[in-house]
């Protein structure tokens, strides 16, 4: 039979480095889309030097801008375990509202008001519905989705709101920035950053996680559940309304169809992002990266003059590869804080 | 307000004729409790008396359907545990609660974060109050570390952590030590003591009959939802604890035969798992019983799993009846004869939301078959059949797993393995929160297996259960196999010893 | 195996040969439906509108369904099954996919359902007639030639069309190519095609990646509404204002701003009302069995005019309108 | 993990979930037979079936696969993509016969593609597919280009698009049922039907319990694949016509189609006839609404009421009976707590 020997302790190590690995994990999540992002732009740039003008940065930022915003309030909700499939039809109706208001002759910062509150007034509904009714997210969002596109088909029918009826100073805001960078991308910015402070200093804002990453133990923790939830939809309603309006200010241009199909895009973002979608984890940083990285596909492809036609294609080979690459990363940190955190007490 | 005449100081927290009923299980029925404070309070009782759905009812998790909850002396509803809490009720729940994505420190202070100008959390201040917990407890855990991984004895000491830090009047423990080794035991028995003394009152939960005399003044103990008795435990044994509780006599607890080993069934050599453990190699014959013990977190279950096919091994091989086991692959290890009872019920046990019938079935997929269609007869009495033997406490075989009680889940994981008719076994803490009556029927089982020729490897950190059931003793320590001890030798100072690293045997 | 080469002559025998009496009186009471690729959508909404103030005119009786997308086919091929459940007397279909159709649009036909396509044709043994917007080869030989005089018949130009399966659009870039290879556009080079999908990011980004691989670009024709719009906007928002030209089809009221603000000079488009008028009328004629959709047959459609059946069952509606700063507040549409 | 909250509540209501769709479309369609005009003839009757064979086809492995737990939203694209390969091939002069299969294996490769991705790399397969969604369509697009093929042989036409003599069943109907009732064996009565339900409920418990979950979930996408495939197929057949943006946005269609015949989109729960029910509710719905002139846009909202009220009324009629039950105390402030719902206590 085996006698075994003691062996002296194995490889010792020090323990701050467990801290710093968990931290970078969460870090490189983001890093690894950040590098995706940033290798993807210094290739087109290097194909075509007018990719990164100021025009074309500017471009860019407002690309990004729209999507941005409605996946950071998207993140909020999927970090409770829930999901917002609405947002679409949300930032469709609150563009179209606050367009018909801005026709009449109306002040723009009404405008955005009105479209804010309808945002609001939908993220009630989702949230009530879905906390109340403890229902399955998925299924109320896919009917909101639905009925909130009907209602709005049914109220705009063929009506469209174009540039000319809109305020100039609207439109102009609407495109104008300083130098390369557009209002509209400072006003995703300030609420990127300060939806992401909330989430990390803020005692609901950690909630929120808690909820998502165990809703049993987070009722047996006293945490209000439902207000929480509540919560959380309200504000993606609230930024999908806001999204709406900045929709109107960009395209100058609203009819019943948009924003139609809008919720696959918002849920790659987050997806892509490092979201996960069972909840509990990931950051609205990596949902905007996300946002970022998916609208600047859609640029470089035609900035490197790759046809129309292969487009699509690239677009989810790439995709994918933004997924995969995030993975492995993320499994390697992981791997190496398993192996070295490994306790022997 | 009603004010027991006779007794000195008020109960700061009681029951008065509770009653509670899921559908027609009568889980509590017109149940009484007083929780004084300065006092350690045991509540003691089979699988499935109803001891967890009492402390439910008093961390207003559930909501009694008749009966009184008395605060202070005083009548009180709670609509939710945010209540309980507040008013200065600490629990830890029999099954773990964290938060699996958020740090240890965060999992501690959820919702109650030392806070800065504005409303803002102070994270040093939560990172710096839970290394301080931590210590108090003597382990050592990183605030920062992720609860997703932690192993079951980590978890329990997470919870164990947050009740404490609540500075609780009232802390109530639900089978806290039920994963737990002695010397993390020792610690909270002493952390407890001091919070006697502080005044607290503390209601405590455990089958460790051993440790509920060891920390506790007074004992209630339930039997099917009623209770049996309320009284001081000076002067009581174990055995009149265990009729209280049973309501009969109980035979022997270890009965392990002798039993001639055979040839080698199990061989592992040289595994190594890359920084979980390292180079080892032991054997397990036919109708032997070999333990495995170590301290939490010595990487008991790593090897198992890794020998199941849960994990991969970086080097090294198994070998089951000579033939060797593929890497990483739990199905032809189990086609090969190995079962696995694991650790975490739960979570790799059972599937929480089937039934109790499909749980057991569920090793049985490849046998019950006619036809390439599931035979559904032979899968009801193969399930039936072993419940039975296990003495599984149900409603209806159809029922979901997630409505039994906590031990008799465990019986039903292990029901779903024994099932299978292995010729190795590997179980890993086969027995946590199961009530003495049946452990001393699993314990019989085992043997009669062991008898039977199958060879059993089992982990547990109960060193009595060790050192009264297996043949020999292996014990790890920091993923290193230290000592293999015979039956003879292993007593608790030559375990303890080897799994503390102080000595090799 | 059964390949192309065997079933090169199946088909193509279900045409019916109805005679037709021109002088047939115009039925009255007749129900025609129109069935647009999208409803909701302003443009079909004119065209729609148009038919219905002719129906009312002709004492036939209107109404319109159609599907919520415009690519949803198996939603517009459901609705074509239902029109004929519901026996019509003549529908109009604009249609989403000139194939798909065809087995629901015969099977309208063997009911006694006159079908009439408009703007966008099926397949031509699957309807009587089409209503042409314009001419194909007048649209898209106008186009280059409006903006080659605004950029001087000088520099790279490029097209943003709609989706690269819409017919009619890849009929009008074929006549663009055509008439570019005329000597007097020498110095004119069409560089690339891009696609738009008619969403309007998609068309924005286009434009963007047009102006960023091609810094030389001088002028953008874009035949199709959503693209124009989306190009205008993108244009009037950047540096490339006014020196970039932008020209194709497109609304007055879309365009009005555009116009005024000096991103765009003048762009063309046929009145959708006048076209779905013509849709309607010429349904009644059909089902009133003055025409049968054979080619030469004439018919009077109103105020219209007189119109001529073409080859294949093409009915013209005439020649595009061109829209400038001078004409443009005095169309509503 | 501790099994979720929501769960707990959901479960009482799902037992009768399937049943209460299933009545619902009985219901459905006698009203329909009786209140609307021309739904109930021969022709009527094969349009509707006919329109919805392509949903329930790709319906039937999506529910195996939601029920272990993953989603394909990549099935309209590749049914896209099976149509467009036809529509080249064809072009090129290859027979039908050979193209056919040629399709299926294509469809089955991208269905290996995925499950490849989630089950080798682990990645979440609601990603993996959103990706795939677009680069099969982007292939399709790349494939076929503006092409619409139209000329397959009228033998295939007639078969995809025709009836069974006069009756109301399209002829491809049977062949429908037949792979509806091999699903159904297959999810509700073997083995490997039962260790989908135990993947999907918890993973890490079936691995513990020697199931091969890995093998199990690329056995489904492989599947699914070849399913979305053959509906690429029948779809071009059907409708005579192969183009790159076939069945663009049928995913969600059978998304919500499954959802509403009450498939848990968090895995280990549901019932084929279930989500078969639901495909033919709205379908039927649909095809009543348009006979009664009911407006696109309100056939939408109309569908977003049903799917809304679907999951929500039985949770209202249980807090309703809750309240019945004659418990005058206020009731408990948190709705999730884990109240008893039925049998009074005596
Ligand atoms: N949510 C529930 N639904 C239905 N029955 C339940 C539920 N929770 C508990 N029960 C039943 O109530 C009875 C008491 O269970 P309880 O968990 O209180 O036992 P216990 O004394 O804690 O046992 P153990 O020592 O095994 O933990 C058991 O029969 C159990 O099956
Ligand atoms: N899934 C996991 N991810 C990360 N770390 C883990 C995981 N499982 C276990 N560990 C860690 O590996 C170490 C060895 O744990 P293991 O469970 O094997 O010990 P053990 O000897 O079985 O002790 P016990 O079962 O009493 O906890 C512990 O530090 C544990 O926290
Ligand atoms: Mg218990
Ligand atoms: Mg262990």
């Amino acid at each position: 039979m085996t006698v075994t020997t003691p062996h002296p302790a194995a490889t010792e190590v020090p323990k701050s480095s467990g801290t710093r690995l968990v931290d970078r994990v969460f870090r490189m999540r983001e890093l690894a889309i950040l590098l995706v992002f940033l290798v993807m732009i210094a290739l087109t740039q290097a194909g075509n030097s007018e990719f990164l003008s100021e025009q074309g940065i500017k471009d860019l930022l407002l690309n990004a801008t729209i999507l941005v915003l409605v996946a950071t309030g998207q993140s909020l909700v999927v970090l409770t375990r829930n999901v917002d499939l609405s947002v679409g039809s949300t930032l469709g109706i609150s563009a179209f509202a606050a367009g018909l208001y801005l026709h009449g002759g109306g002040n723009p910062a009404v405008a955005i008001l009105l479209a804010v509150l309808l945002g609001i007034g939908f993220g009630l509904l989702n949230g009530l519905l879905v906390s109340l009714g403890q229902v399955p997210a998925l299924v109320v969002t896919l009917g909101t989705l639905y009925i909130i596109r009907g209602i709005d088909s049914i109220w705009v029918g063929s009506r469209q709101i174009t540039a000319a009826d809109l305020p100039g100073g609207f439109v102009d805001f609407g495109s104008g920035g300083l130098s390369a960078v557009p209002w509209l991308a400072m006003i995703a910015a300030v609420v990127l950053v300060g939806t992401a402070y909330y989430l990390k200093h803020f005692g609901s804002g950690r909630e929120l996680y808690a909820l998502g990453s165990n809703p049993e133990a987070a009722r047996l923790a006293g945490i209000p559940v439902r207000k929480r939830i509540l919560l959380a939809y309200t504000f993606c309603g609230a930024l999908a309304g806001l999204a709406g309006a900045l929709y109107l200010a960009r395209f100058g241009n609203v009819d019943s169809g948009t924003g139609n199909g809008y919720e696959l895009t918002v849920v790659s973002a987050v997806v892509v992002g490092g979201v996960v979608f069972t909840g509990g984890s990931g950051s609205v940083y990596g949902a905007a990266l996300g946002a970022l990285l998916l609208t600047s596909i859609n640029s470089v492809l035609p900035a490197l003059g790759v046809s129309s036609v292969w487009v699509l294609a690239i677009n989810g080979v790439l995709l994918i590869l933004a997924i995969a690459v995030d993975r492995i990363v993320a499994l390697r940190v992981a791997d190496a804080l398993k192996k070295r955190n490994a306790r022997h007490a | 307000m009603t004010q027991p005449a006779d007794k000195g100081p008020v109960p700061v927290l009681a029951l008065r004729g509770v009653s509670k009923s899921f559908g027609a299980v009568r889980a509590l029925r017109d149940v009484s409790l007083e929780l004084f404070p300065g006092e350690v309070h045991a509540l003691a009782g089979e699988n499935g008396a109803g001891k967890s759905t009492l402390i439910k009812a008093l961390a207003g998790v559930h909501r009694p359907d008749s009966g009184q909850l008395l605060l202070d002396g005083a009548p009180a509803v709670f609509h939710g545990p945010g209540d309980a809490r507040d008013a200065g009720i600490a629990v830890i729940y029999q099954e773990p609660t964290l938060f699996p994505d958020l740090s240890i420190a965060e999992n501690i202070f959820m919702g109650r974060q030392p806070r800065r100008a504005l409303g803002r959390i102070d994270h040093r201040a939560t990172r710096a109050a839970t290394a301080a917990l931590m210590a108090r407890l003597g382990v050592d855990l990183d605030p920062e570390r992720p609860a997703s991984g932690l192993s079951i004895a980590d978890q329990q000491i997470v919870e164990i952590a947050k009740a404490l830090s609540f500075d609780a009047r009232v802390l109530i423990m639900d089978e806290p030590t039920a994963a737990l080794t002695g010397s993390e035991v020792a610690r909270l028995f002493g952390v407890v003591r001091t919070l006697r003394e502080q005044g607290a009152a503390v209601l405590f939960i455990s089958h460790r009959l051993e440790e509920i005399f060891e920390i506790c003044e007074r004992v209630t103990t339930l039997r099917d939802g009623a209770r049996i008795a309320s009284e001081p435990l000076a002067g009581m044994t174990e055995d009149d604890l265990v009729r209280r509780m049973v309501g009969r006599e109980l035979d022997e607890l270890y009965p392990k035969q002798d039993v001639k080993a055979g040839q080698v069934a199990l061989s592992v050599r040289r595994l190594t798992r890359e920084g979980v453990f390292t180079d080892v190699s032991f054997e397990v014959r036919r109708g032997e019983i070999v333990g495995l013990a170590g301290l939490v977190g010595a990487g008991r279950t790593e090897v198992a799993r890794a020998v199941f096919g849960i994990d991969r091994w970086d080097a090294g091989e198994v070998e089951l009846d000579g033939r060797g086991l593929t890497n990483g692959a739990p199905s032809t290890a189990m086609a090969a004869g190995l079962a696995l009872v694991p650790e975490d019920r739960r979570a790799q046990g059972l599937v929480m939301d089937m039934s109790i019938e499909r749980n057991i079935g569920l090793t049985g997929l490849r046998t019950t078959v006619r036809a390439g269609l599931m035979d559904r007869g032979a899968e009801r009495s193969r399930s039936l059949d072993w419940a039975v033997k296990l003495q599984v406490k149900y409603a209806r075989i159809a029922d979901t797993v997630n409505t039994l009680s906590g031990g008799n889940q465990q019986k039903v994981v292990l029901a779903k393995w024994l099932a299978t008719g292995p010729k190795v076994l590997i179980v890993d803490e086969p027995t946590r929160g199961i009530d003495v009556g049946t452990k001393a029927e699993v314990h019989r089982l085992l043997g009669e297996l062991a008898a039977d020729g199958v060879a059993i490897l089992m982990i547990s950190s109960d060193l009595p259960e060790i050192l009264g059931m297996a043949d020999r003793v292996l014990v790890m320590h920091e993923g290193r196999l230290t000592a293999e001890i015979p039956r003879s030798e292993a007593t608790e100072e030559s375990v303890m010893a080897a799994a503390t690293g102080r000595a090799a045997a | 195996g059964t390949t192309k080469n065997d079933v090169k002559d199946e088909g193509g025998t279900n045409k019916s040969a109805g005679k037709a009496d021109p002088n047939a009186a115009t039925k009255k009471g007749l129900t025609v439906a129109f069935l647009p690729k999208q409803v909701n959508n302003p443009y079909f909404t004119s065209a729609d509108k148009g038919g219905e103030k002719a129906l009312k005119e002709l004492g036939s009786s209107y109404k319109e369904v159609g599907p919520n997308s415009a690519t949803d086919t198996s939603g517009q091929v459901s609705y074509v099954n239902t029109l004929t459940q519901q026996q019509v007397d003549a529908m109009a279909v604009s249609a989403q996919d000139p194939g798909a159709l065809c087995t629901a649009l015969k099977q309208a036909m063997n009911n006694k359902i006159k079908v009439v396509t408009y703007d966008s044709d099926t397949k031509t043994d699957c309807r009587n007639a089409f209503i042409s917007q314009a001419s194909a080869e007048d649209l898209g030989r106008t186009e280059v030639q409006l903006l080659a005089e605004q950029i001087g018949y000088k520099g790279e130009i490029a097209i943003l069309s709609a989706a690269q399966t819409a017919t009619n659009q890849n009929t009008w870039i074929d006549f663009m190519k055509d008439e570019l290879k005329k000597d007097k556009y020498k110095d004119i080079k069409l560089v690339k095609t891009a696609y738009g999908n008619d969403d309007a990011q998609q068309s924005f980004q286009q434009t963007q990646g047009l102006l960023q691989e091609h810094p030389g670009l001088k002028g953008i024709i874009s035949p199709t509404t959503v693209g124009i719009k989306a190009a205008a906007q993108y244009l009037s928002g950047s540096k490339y204002k006014g020196k970039v030209k932008l020209t194709g089809l497109g609304t007055p009221n879309d365009m009005r701003k555009y116009v005024k603000n000096g991103t765009v000079e003048a762009f063309e488009l046929w009145d959708p009302a006048k076209l779905g008028e013509l849709a309607a009328r010429t349904a009644v004629a059909l089902s009133s069995g003055q025409i049968s959709g054979k080619e030469g047959e004439t018919f009077k459609a109103g105020d219209l005019g007189e119109y001529t059946i073409g080859k294949d069952g093409v009915i013209a509606l005439g020649k595009p309108t061109v829209f400038d700063k001078k004409n443009i507040d005095r169309f509503n549409f | 993990m501790p099994d979720s909250l929501t769960r707990l509540v959901r479960r009482p209501a799902l037992g009768r979930w399937d049943s209460a769709v299933g009545a619902l479309l009985l219901v459905l369609l006698l009203l329909s037979f009786a209140f609307v005009d021309g739904f109930g003839n021969a022709l009527n009757l094969s349009f509707l079936i006919g329109n919805t064979l392509p949903i329930a086809l790709i319906a039937l492995p999506m529910t195996l696969l939601v029920v272990s737990g993953e989603i394909d939203l990549s099935v309209a694209s590749t049914a896209g993509l099976s149509g467009s390969v036809m529509g080249a091939l064809w072009n090129q002069g290859m027979s039908i016969e050979t193209i056919i299969p040629l399709c299926l294996l294509l469809g089955a490769v991208c269905g290996l593609v995925n499950g490849l991705l989630v089950t080798r790399l682990g990645l979440p397969s609601l990603a993996v597919t959103i990706g795939t969604l677009a680069a099969y369509r982007g292939i399709a697009q790349i494939v076929l280009g503006s092409d619409a093929v139209t000329d397959f042989p009228t033998r295939y036409l007639d078969f995809a698009a025709g009836r069974l003599g006069d009756t109301f069943l399209p002829q491809a109907f049977l062949p429908f049922l037949v792979l509806l009732a091999i699903a159904v064996v297959v999810l509700h009565a073997t083995p490997f039907g039962r260790s989908l339900f135990a993947i999907g409920a918890s993973e890490e418990a079936a691995r513990f319990a020697g199931i091969r979950v890995k093998r199990h979930k690329l056995i489904l996408f492989v599947a699914t694949g070849f399913m979305a495939s053959l509906t690429g197929v029948f779809w071009a057949l059907h409708y005579a016509s192969a183009r790159y943006d076939n069945a663009t946005g049928l995913e969600l269609s059978v998304v919500a189609a499954v959802l509403l015949g009450g498939i848990d989109f968090d895995g280990g729960k549901g019932t084929l006839g279930g989500a078969i029910a639901g495909v033919f509710l709205l379908g039927a719905l649909q095809n009543a609404m348009s006979l009664l002139n009911v407006s696109a846009q309100s056939q939408i909202v109309v569908t977003g009421v049903l799917l809304v009220v679907s999951v929500l009324g039985p949770r209202v009629a249980r807090q309703i009976s809750v309240a019945r039950a004659g418990r005058r105390a206020a009731p408990p402030a948190n709705p999730t707590s884990r109240e008893p719902t039925a049998a009074p206590t005596p």
